[in-house]
């Protein structure tokens, strides 16, 4: 028998005033899945950083324009994707920030993919600037991060 | 739903302390921008930040304090952090700015740190 | 200028325990519009009884299928679409029910589209069985249904 | 999140309250349809249901007592419900179960209730 797996989606405005309908959504959706209270919260936080940047650096603050997220629910793993159809950017430039250098210098942004990164298992992103920017970020169901009485398969 | 507030209140040995509540990200970092910025104004430098209150914070949340603190020390203030839930400091802790903050458990604490900064 | 006009979507599968997300995703939505508590209760319930109907008839509890919601702000009203391409039935044969009857008879079911209708300004079923059916729920925003601080165009 | 509970009590004098917890919608009913299936079961007809803790209901909820009504009735005994908070209440009101159903404000008065009915 295959194996089931249940896929969500949320199209919003882009706009930051979104960004709590979209992290009550997926942490709905996780919250059912089983995970425990400090994974919701990591999953929450990649979410809001990857969500805040397509609002931010994607569409420049442009309301009019969808925000995209998707959840798959895969036996051993739960799956977001955000996709935008704004500017692109190039990931691979992306340095990770040296914290000791950035407290010293005081900067003030810079810190969300880095946040992604330490919250999830895995991110990647994929990107066609103007067409589809995606950002995929998974979180394993392992007994670690899921409640004990959730069967993992 | 939740929102975010800030309430501001002024000690009587001129320290200012700012309560936050509910939800700091990128859509509510602005009211906490613009609290700090009239502290700014109205030289108020020794401020205490209690995040007693807060169930959330994005790195635009974070950003704030980046902004704000070397102008505030720069006044001879400084910002203190007190009686942050466990959620919140795990992500202060995560991106190491302990190392740059004092963060304390109580409001009391934060105050009688500014006290022994004034007398040394 | 153009009056601005706001659209959300949510897609989850079709099954009952999905009947909490689409509310919460509903409500939080309609809160951010400014309803009233008492509004944002019969939004909840309308939205409920639509969903449930879509779970339970549309798709006879078959959660590979999925279910749409749509929403849409704009200026004076608040627009709910619900879609299934599920087997479809002819609306205008539902009864209202009787509740003297009813209560009588002491029927289990039958009461959604009552419901709908009473919590909802308005109710519009659109119907092509296994294609697109759809119920198109109006709540108005004015003075009565929102907060007096959120200024009604 | 929120889900459903149903915590069963029995009082001495052979009424069984049901306490109703959470949201109960379609997804939820199968539960609240097992216990009073179980009270049937255990011919408990004398039941209170509290509603002091219930946040939802939809028509799903709603019907679970239609199903059940009857046949509680027919064996002498009685669904009498209490304490619904305004948001409940008005749903029940709205579709006149208050002429179908005894509504309460507590559970006291219900099982003052059923002692009259007992007497008669
Ligand atoms: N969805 C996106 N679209 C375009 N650019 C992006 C996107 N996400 C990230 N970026 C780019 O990557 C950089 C680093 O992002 P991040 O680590 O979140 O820090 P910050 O947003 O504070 O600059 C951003 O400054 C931006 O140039
Ligand atoms: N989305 C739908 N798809 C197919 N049939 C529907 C749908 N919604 C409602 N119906 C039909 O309309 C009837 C009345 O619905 P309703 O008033 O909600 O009562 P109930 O669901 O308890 O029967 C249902 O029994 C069903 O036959």
């Amino acid at each position: 028998m295959a194996k089931k797996v249940k896929t969500y989606q949320l199209k919003v405005p882009s706009s930051t005033d979104q960004l709590e309908i979209i992290r009550e959504f997926v942490t709905g959706v996780a919250r059912k899945v089983g995970f425990r209270e400090d994974e919701l919260n990591k999953i929450e936080l990649a979410v809001d950083e990857a969500s805040t940047n397509v609002v931010k650096h994607a569409y420049a603050y442009d309301d009019r324009k969808p925000i995209e997220i998707q959840l798959r629910v895969e036996p051993d793993r739960f799956v977001i994707q955000i996709t935008d159809k704004g500017k692109g950017f190039k990931p691979e430039q992306v340095k990770k920030p040296d914290m000791k250098e950035y407290l010293a210098k005081m900067r003030v942004g810079g810190l969300g993919i880095y946040l992604m990164k330490t919250m999830m298992d895995e991110v990647e992103f994929s990107i066609d600037p103007g067409r589809k920017n995606r950002v995929r970020m998974v979180k394993y169901i392992t007994p670690e991060t899921v409640h004990p009485t959730r069967k993992v398969s | 739903m939740n929102g975010f507030e800030v309430a501001q209140h002024n000690s009587e040995d001129g320290i200012t302390i700012l309560r936050l509540k509910g939800f700091l990200d990128a859509h509510t970092a602005g009211d906490l921008e613009a609290a700090l910025q009239k502290c700014i104004d109205e030289k108020k430098f020794r401020i205490v930040v209690n995040f007693e209150e807060l169930n959330y914070i994005s790195s635009a949340g974070l950003g704030v304090f980046m902004g704000f603190i070397e102008d505030v020390r720069e006044n001879g203030g400084d910002i203190k952090m007190t009686s942050m839930t466990e959620k919140i400091f795990h992500v202060f802790d995560l991106l190491g700015f302990p190392a740059l903050y004092d963060i304390l458990k109580t409001d009391d604490e934060a105050v009688e740190r500014f006290a022994q900064t004034e007398k040394e």
